[in-house]
């Protein structure tokens, strides 16, 4: 395929316009296209700097390995729940069913886990499966039915809610020990070990066929097309991902809770949305990195962690919560905009 | 089955009824379909007073739904509603303190706090390009926040009043043998119209729902559109507000809760679309029964909650997919 | 009124969530200062975490959390503080993080989810904190519990009808919110109760979610269609489905329900219409004894065991003005802030109630007998 | 009826072929019973008006459209392309007009697009992609674009580039050119051509169409002419006055109208140092009843002068309208000044498709039609219907939606929005694109009435042609600067083209 072996073609640089240019730095040309991931480190560093800060104040300590592994446990859920979003937000879509997934994979772990290995690996397989499936029936009603995907994944949260209900009526059933050690371990920080995992899936998906195609319907559907690829797989493919992502979140969760609640999942639809765009992602889709979503997960459990530690009115909470989102937002956007405008 | 729709669809159109008026007939058509079913599942369901009733709960539904029909109109949504909402019903009693003499101001100042809300949402989303979803559920949270911290959660002296007599007897009272609630839904229905079908702000509003960027180029005032259909959705946010605290008295904590979820399903269901520029608030009034009408024969069956919530989904999903394959017919 | 959550309210829950962020809060009372107070005098550290703030029972039962810091014993011996995280168990959780890493005696938890904290609760009995969980009670065994019977709730509720009505009539269930415990424990008592009756028919049963406003949308949509009622069993928001009878200019029937302050409003008569009724309460209370049962076990006078408490009960023929109605206070107050009588586990005043404010004399919370 | 080529090894039959193609959209026949055909080792120019049916002979050829009738071959057999792959997998590879990048992934990532280099796990190795890019970029002679820039970062000319070596290393056998050279300057035409020759040397099929005729000649072979959707036929030698009215059905001067008389020199429109993105101090003078032509390559800044007129880009400089100096912050300060913009791409930027003619065509003056922000129905019919009646809008009703006419109708429908305005400067940018020939004259006509009347147009058009004949002053823009004024009489398409790429780089 490289063209090297058609030599009809000129084999004369020098007819042609413009000289070789210096070639810019591989990281420059990286800081200066991921503006938004590099936004999103920057504002975890600074959460984290601030959280250091008030925790010293309030206890005279840094917070040691009890205060990583919490946080990053507690923060597993929403980095998948977040990644499986970014995945439709990249084709220009919406997710909202990722809460209903959740619930219905929770409670199907905590119905069906059982103390063995066996049960445990086969659940496991099993709930994820059913992850995948839900979001491969979103993936054909957008895909394939041609409805928006804000609109089907809002039908589908419902019925999906009501399938978890019927899993589980009330919260209950079990996770063994070993199934919560394995995922989120309470007494070391392991679970950075999924987290770098994920970020590894990223890495890889960024680098597939199916990545490309799906960073190609955000950037441009017909051009996409034009260049022969199957956008509507790329679509189906991206709320199957989805699913998937929402499918692991939910048994994270499980895992964390060591039980099961056929609800726990519904508010990770929209914190999900929030981590996407705190992360940098574009919501008009084509531009984002994992990477800054899961920082961008990081940075909503740092939060928590600063206005804890800060002696805020607890009424005025979500005050705050929705300030510091805008805020950071239209900021971001900014820096972003004279970033690029510099440049 | 394109030739068969085909065939189906032609003497429709030539009766003057295009898609999306065909939309607002099917709204209205599930709405009816689903008080036959309800008759037959529960007698007594298409009673005359039954439907009164399912009409004038839907009116708080619809009214919010008026609000988020303007900013989907241009491709926006309005997660703050709930919060509005619940903001507005708490500031017109502790405003008003229950007096009539007190209420006209009180009601310029909640529905004004509406309109603020509505408008700092507009401004962020059309100067600050904030995307709509975001700041509309930060909003959300703000409004959160301050309602309770402002009214110490609802612990403060004047949050125990009721609503005005005058707002109260609005609601409850009945003008002509009609529930006067309905009377307001009407006239909303018939302002919302009016301003939408026959106003140069109507005009626009399709226009750059249609298109933003040819509207700005034709000398509409994209900006300023955007913003006055957000605070108008603020505005039916804290109206509703005020019609639900006659409707029950009081104020309460989380009464705005449920009307995000239902007037963005009415708003599907009355055949809007989504990505904005088409759309009738007589869909969406309609949409607003029969998600009411849904929701009550469903409680009328005694169908257990997750089977509401799947039965819920899968109609929305069926309605989706009839006016999805008219899109493709076109 | 349990949790009174709206979890399944997605947008809204998400809303709260979302801006992600969880917070907390202390009000910095000065006496609360922490570290010096501590240092100086070993108070225990008690914290209250909260999930849901969003109604009027949590405020409620915040409110009597913070009075009761103020009255001794607690104001000499505890150095409390309380925090909200919303219907988000990973926000809880990590606040729960937080208090375990603040190292505090004792944690208070109403929370988001019966089983979502069971994780990070266990961690902190395993650290050696004490964790009381109360209405909305988790299922870790390690964690103690502080409660009424739910199942016991409903069934009380429905054997009043029963008697009301000589075992024969229509009756109307309100129920709670789908997928909780509560909601399930609470249906299943009235159940039992219905099937020794088999003279009552229940014509029809249907989510109020706990809340008045919704349960008045939802009894005005279907009241139309049924037939003469003869009873309501409600479990939350009865205020609610009262006025949607008296709006359909129905007769009120005999009423059993929850606590609100509107519903009780009605059973001493109001606006012209009376009703026959029983109120049954989860006490906003809950908090303090799960205070008192913490500051007991640090301080080695109680043993580490779980509590039920008997709910406080009004009728017709006991409810008061002042004392368990309260005709100047919301409709959804909860009148139930404080018991009564000689054998109350809690009497609080109604300030402490309304704005945290301490109550005059001291605190007397009567724990059952260890 | 299919032309094979006699060789030494026997017969060769043509690489592609169309044969009485036909296609429609929306009751207008842009292909009209179409018979094409193109040997290998030639190259083949289309040449016709815009809105002849090139581009859609193209896209039937390249497996884009399905024809509604007659059929395509591929070296001499008939084939059935469903999709560009159908196309691709038979070796005919086409560059569209519309370029098909994708905007926010590397050139590296768009070059190399479903064959990018695998690496471990059988995942793409972005460093090896970076590496073979800048060898075909190198190869191809373009290696001032760096492989990891984003497209979206790149010039017009530039990213034409690359969507040509995109296509020149699938090795294509056949290979479509719609307007390839059209964003091109000088060098990059050559480089162009260069590349061309060679694949000619080695046997392939290169189809392509220009607007150039000097570019024609200097290299086809052959030339078809099509006109109103079908050939007129395919000559191996003509010359461009024959050329051209078996173009446009008519000769050339009967074609073009005359300009008018310039009646007043009173200049309504001063526009000095005008700067702004991809706009370096561009300053000019419009008078009333003159028509002031712009020309240049596409992506010299045109876009950008008409925007930043029209308040729609910001810019700074001085702007004196009617001799008062003038802010025009947005386009409704512009309107209000009596300016108006009828923009390129009416589909996106100028009509609300859905809507109706009626609605479309009083966007700009409801005010006038309303009172109290009610719409007057009567009155704003009257309005609509006048309109419709002046300048022939060949519509069903004015209540149908604008869609469902024609390209030219559509454009007369949003000129006629802003004569509704009575807007005294129009900034009519490429106004005749994508028009069919007989709309496009009445539009000439119209431009002509309407500088007659006394008002200003300042006229951006791609076709040089169109410039030279219908304009008073031609300005000639590149690099965002007015690089050259021309003055009628005498202007020549060559003129404009000159001017336009003389000097030129590839801008970078």
């Amino acid at each position: 395929m490289p063209p090297i072996d058609t030599p009809a073609v000129p084999p004369d640089p020098t007819a042609a316009a413009g000289g070789r240019r210096p070639r810019r730095g591989k990281v420059t040309h990286f800081l200066g296209q991921n503006v938004g991931l590099v936004l999103a480190l920057v504002m975890l560093v600074a959460a984290i700097v601030l959280y250091c800060a008030v925790y010293w104040a309030e206890t005279q300590s840094l917070p040691g390995n009890f205060e990583l592994t919490s946080t990053v446990n507690n923060t597993m859920p929403l980095v998948l729940a977040a990644i499986g979003q970014s995945f439709v937000v990249l084709t220009r879509g919406l997710d909202l069913s990722i809460g209903g997934t959740m619930d219905l994979a929770n409670a199907l772990a905590a119905v069906h886990i059982h103390d063995s290995p066996g049960s445990m690996v086969l659940w496991s397989v099993i709930v994820l499966a059913i992850g995948a499936g839900l979001g491969l029936v979103n993936g054909l009603l957008v895909g394939v039915g041609r409805l928006q995907p804000i609109l089907a994944t809002l039908a589908t949260l419902s019925i999906y809610q009501g399938i978890a209900i019927k899993v589980l009526p009330q919260p209950g059933g079990s996770i063994p020990p070993v199934y919560t050690s394995v995922l989120v371990n309470p007494f070391q920080p392991y679970a950075l070990l999924y987290v770098l995992l994920v970020a590894l899936v990223w890495y890889a998906f960024r680098r597939s066929r199916i990545g490309v195609a799906i960073f190609a319907i955000g950037n441009d559907e017909q051009s996409a097309r034009a260049n022969g690829i199957d956008t509507v797989r790329a679509r189906v493919t991206s709320f199957t991902l989805s699913g998937l992502f929402a499918g692991a979140a939910g048994l994270f969760l499980a895992a964390t809770a060591t039980a099961g609640d056929a609800t726990t999942g519904n508010g990770f639809t929209l914190t999900s949305i929030v981590a996407c765009v705190l992360g940098g992602m574009n919501l008009f889709g084509g531009r984002g990195s994992g990477i800054g979503v899961i920082a961008g997960a990081f940075v909503t459990t740092m939060i928590v962690n600063i206005l804890f530690f800060s002696n805020i009115d607890p009424l005025y909470q979500s005050f705050y919560e929705g300030l510091f989102l805008v805020v950071a937002v239209v900021l971001s956007t900014a820096i972003g905009r004279f970033l690029r405008r510099s440049r | 089955m394109a030739k068969w729709n085909a065939a189906l669809l032609q003497p429709l159109e030539r009766a003057g009824l295009n898609r999306d008026r065909r939309r607002i007939l099917y709204a209205f058509l599930a709405a009816i379909l689903l008080f036959a079913v309800g008759e037959i599942v529960h007698p007594g369901f298409a009673s005359p007073g039954s439907i009164g009733a399912i009409v004038m709960v839907a009116s708080f539904v619809g009214l919010v739904a008026a609000g988020q029909t303007f900013v989907v109109l241009i491709g926006g949504i309005d997660l703050s509603v709930p919060w509005v909402l619940n903001g507005a019903s708490i500031l017109l009693v502790t405003s008003s303190l229950g007096q009539d003499d007190r209420a006209p101001w009180a009601l310029l100042l909640t529905l004004g706090m509406g309109a603020a809300a509505g408008l700092v949402n507009g401004v962020a989303i059309a100067f600050l390009g904030v995307p709509a979803v975001v700041m509309t559920l930060a909003m959300n949270g703000i409004m959160e926040g301050l309602t309770l911290g402002l009214s110490g959660g609802l612990t403060c002296g004047a949050c125990a009043s009721y609503a005005p007599p005058v707002v109260a007897d609005a609601v409850h009272g009945s003008l002509f043998g009609i529930p006067s609630a309905l009377v307001l839904w009407l006239v909303v229905i018939a302002l919302v119209s009016l301003l939408l079908s026959f106003t140069t702000f109507g005009r626009r509003t399709y226009a750059t729902g249609n298109n933003p960027h040819a509207s700005y180029l034709a000398g509409v005032n994209v900006r300023l559109i955007t913003i006055l259909l957000y605070v108008l959705s603020g505005l039916f946010a804290a109206l509703a507000g005020i019609l639900l605290v006659g409707f029950g008295g009081q104020a309460s904590l989380g009464m705005g809760d449920p009307y995000l979820f239902q007037s963005i399903a009415a708003v599907v269901i009355g055949g809007v679309y989504m990505l904005g520029g088409r759309g009738h608030y007589l869909g969406v009034a309609a949409g607003a029964v029969t998600l009411v009408a849904l929701v009550s024969v469903l409680l009328a069956m005694n169908m257990p909650d997750y089977g509401r919530n799947i039965i819920y989904g899968i109609v929305i999903l069926l309605l989706l997919l009839l006016y999805g394959r008219e899109e493709a017919e076109d | 009124m349990i949790g009174r959550f709206t979890r399944r309210r997605f947008l809204q829950a998400g809303a709260t969530a979302a801006a992600g962020l969880g917070v907390a809060g202390s009000l910095a009372l000065p006496q609360l200062a922490p570290g010096i107070a501590r240092a100086a005098d070993k108070k225990f550290t008690i914290a209250l975490s909260n999930s849901f703030i969003g109604n009027k029972w949590r405020i409620e039962m915040e409110n009597v959390f913070k009075a009761a810091l103020q009255m001794e014993p607690f104001a000499s011996q505890v150095e409390g503080s309380w925090f909200n995280s919303g219907n988000d168990v990973s926000k809880q959780s990590q606040q729960i993080s937080n208090l375990i890493a603040k190292k505090v005696d004792a944690i208070v938890v109403n929370a988001a989810s019966p089983t979502g904290l069971n994780g990070i609760l266990t961690q902190a009995t395993q650290r050696g904190i004490l964790v009381v969980s109360f209405d909305n009670i988790v299922t870790a065994p390690s964690v103690l519990k502080v409660n009424t019977d739910q199942v016991e709730f409903g069934k009380k509720l429905a054997q009043w009808l029963v008697d009301k009505l000589g075992g024969k009539g229509n009756v109307i269930m309100v129920t709670g919110v789908a997928g909780t415990s509560v909601d399930l424990d609470r249906n299943k008592g009235a159940d039992e109760v219905w099937k020794a009756n088999p003279g009552i028919k229940v014509v029809n049963r249907y989510t109020g979610m706990w809340d008045s406003s919704t349960a008045e949308r939802n009894t005005t949509a279907i009241l139309p269609s049924l037939p003469q009622i003869d009873g309501i069993w409600c479990q939350g928001g009865t205020d609610g489905v009262l006025k949607a009878f008296i709006a359909a200019k129905r007769p009120l029937p005999p009423t059993a329900g929850e606590a609100e302050n509107g519903f009780r409003k009605f059973m001493i008569g109001y606006d012209g219409h009376k009703v026959d009724g029983i109120s049954i309460g989860q006490p906003p209370f809950l908090s303090v004894i799960s205070l008192e049962l913490a500051r007991r076990v640090l301080a080695g006078t109680y043993p580490k065991k779980d509590i039920t408490i008997p709910f406080p009960y009004v009728t017709n023929d006991t409810v008061k003005v002042g004392e368990t109605v309260f005709p100047d206070l919301p409709d959804s107050f909860f009148a139930d802030f404080t018991d009564s009588g000689p054998d109350a586990t809690v009497k609080m005043c109604i300030d402490g109630a309304t704005d945290g404010k301490a109550c005059p004399g001291e605190l007397n919370v009567k724990l059952p007998p260890a | 009826m299919s032309e094979a080529t006699q060789t030494a090894g026997g017969v060769v039959p043509p690489a592609v072929e169309g044969i009485r193609l036909a296609k429609a959209f929306g009751g207008v026949q842009a292909v009209d019973s179409a018979t094409f055909s193109a040997r290998p080792g030639e190259v083949h120019a289309l040449v016709g008006e815009n809105g002849a049916g090139k581009s859609t002979l193209i896209k039937l050829l390249g497996g884009r459209l399905r024809p509604d009738a007659g059929e395509v071959r591929a070296a001499g057999r008939k084939v059935e392309l469903h999709g560009a792959d159908d196309a691709h997998a038979l070796g005919i590879w086409t560059v569209f007009q519309e370029l098909t990048l994708l905007p926010w992934m590397t050139v590296a990532e768009n070059l190399l697009i479903r064959r990018e280099p695998r690496g471990r796990l059988g995942l793409i190795d972005r460093d090896r992609m970076v590496g073979e890019a800048d060898r075909v970029l190198t190869w191809l002679g373009i290696d001032h674009i760096d492989p990891r820039a984003l497209i979206e970062d790149l010039s017009l000319a530039q990213r034409q580039m690359v969507e040509i070596a995109r296509v020149i290393i699938q090795d294509p056998s056949t290979l479509l050119l719609d307007e390839p050279t059209s964003s091109l300057g000088e060098k990059e035409v050559a480089w162009l051509f260069e590349l061309i020759q060679g694949l000619r040397a080695d046997g392939k099929c290169i189809i392509f169409t220009s607007h150039r005729w000097n570019e024609i000649t200097s290299i086809a072979d052959r030339i078809t002419i099509f006109r109103n959707g079908a050939e007129v036929g395919t000559f191996t030698e003509i010359d461009e006055d024959r050329a051209v009215t078996l173009m446009t059905g008519r000769q050339l001067e009967a074609f073009y109208p005359q300009p008018p008389a310039r009646a007043h020199d009173r200049a309504v429109l001063e526009v000095e140092e005008l700067a702004g993105e991809g706009l370096r101090n561009a300053s000019l003078t419009l008078h009333a009843s003159e028509i002031l032509g712009v020309g240049g390559l596409a992506g010299h800044g045109h876009r950008e002068l008409f925007f930043s007129l029209f308040g729609a880009q910001a810019h700074s400089g001085r702007i004196v309208v009617d001799g008062r100096p003038a802010r025009i912050r947005s386009p409704r300060d512009a309107a209000r000044l009596g300016m108006a913009l009828v923009p390129e791409d009416r589909k996106t930027e100028g009509l609300l498709l859905p809507l109706s003619v009626r609605a479309n065509l009083t966007l700009a003056v409801l005010p006038a039609v309303s009172s109290l922000g009610l719409i007057g129905g009567a009155r704003e019919r009257g309005l609509a219907q006048g309109m419709v009646d002046a300048l022939k809008i060949r519509t069903p009703g004015l209540g149908n939606p604008v869609r469902q006419l024609s390209g030219g109708n559509q454009q007369k429908v949003l000129l006629g929005r802003w004569l509704l305005a009575d807007s005294r400067i129009l900034l009519l940018y490429d106004v005749t694109r994508g028009v069919d020939v007989a709309t496009k004259h009445e539009i000439y006509e119209l431009m002509m009435r309407l500088a007659g009347e006394g008002r200003a147009l300042l006229y951006y058009s791609s076709d040089a042609e169109e410039l030279a004949h219908l304009c008073h002053r031609v300005l000639v823009m590149r690099e965002g600067r007015i690089a050259a004024e021309l003055s009628a009489p005498g202007i020549t398409a060559e003129d404009i083209v000159t001017a336009a790429v003389r000097e030129s780089r590839a801008a970078d």
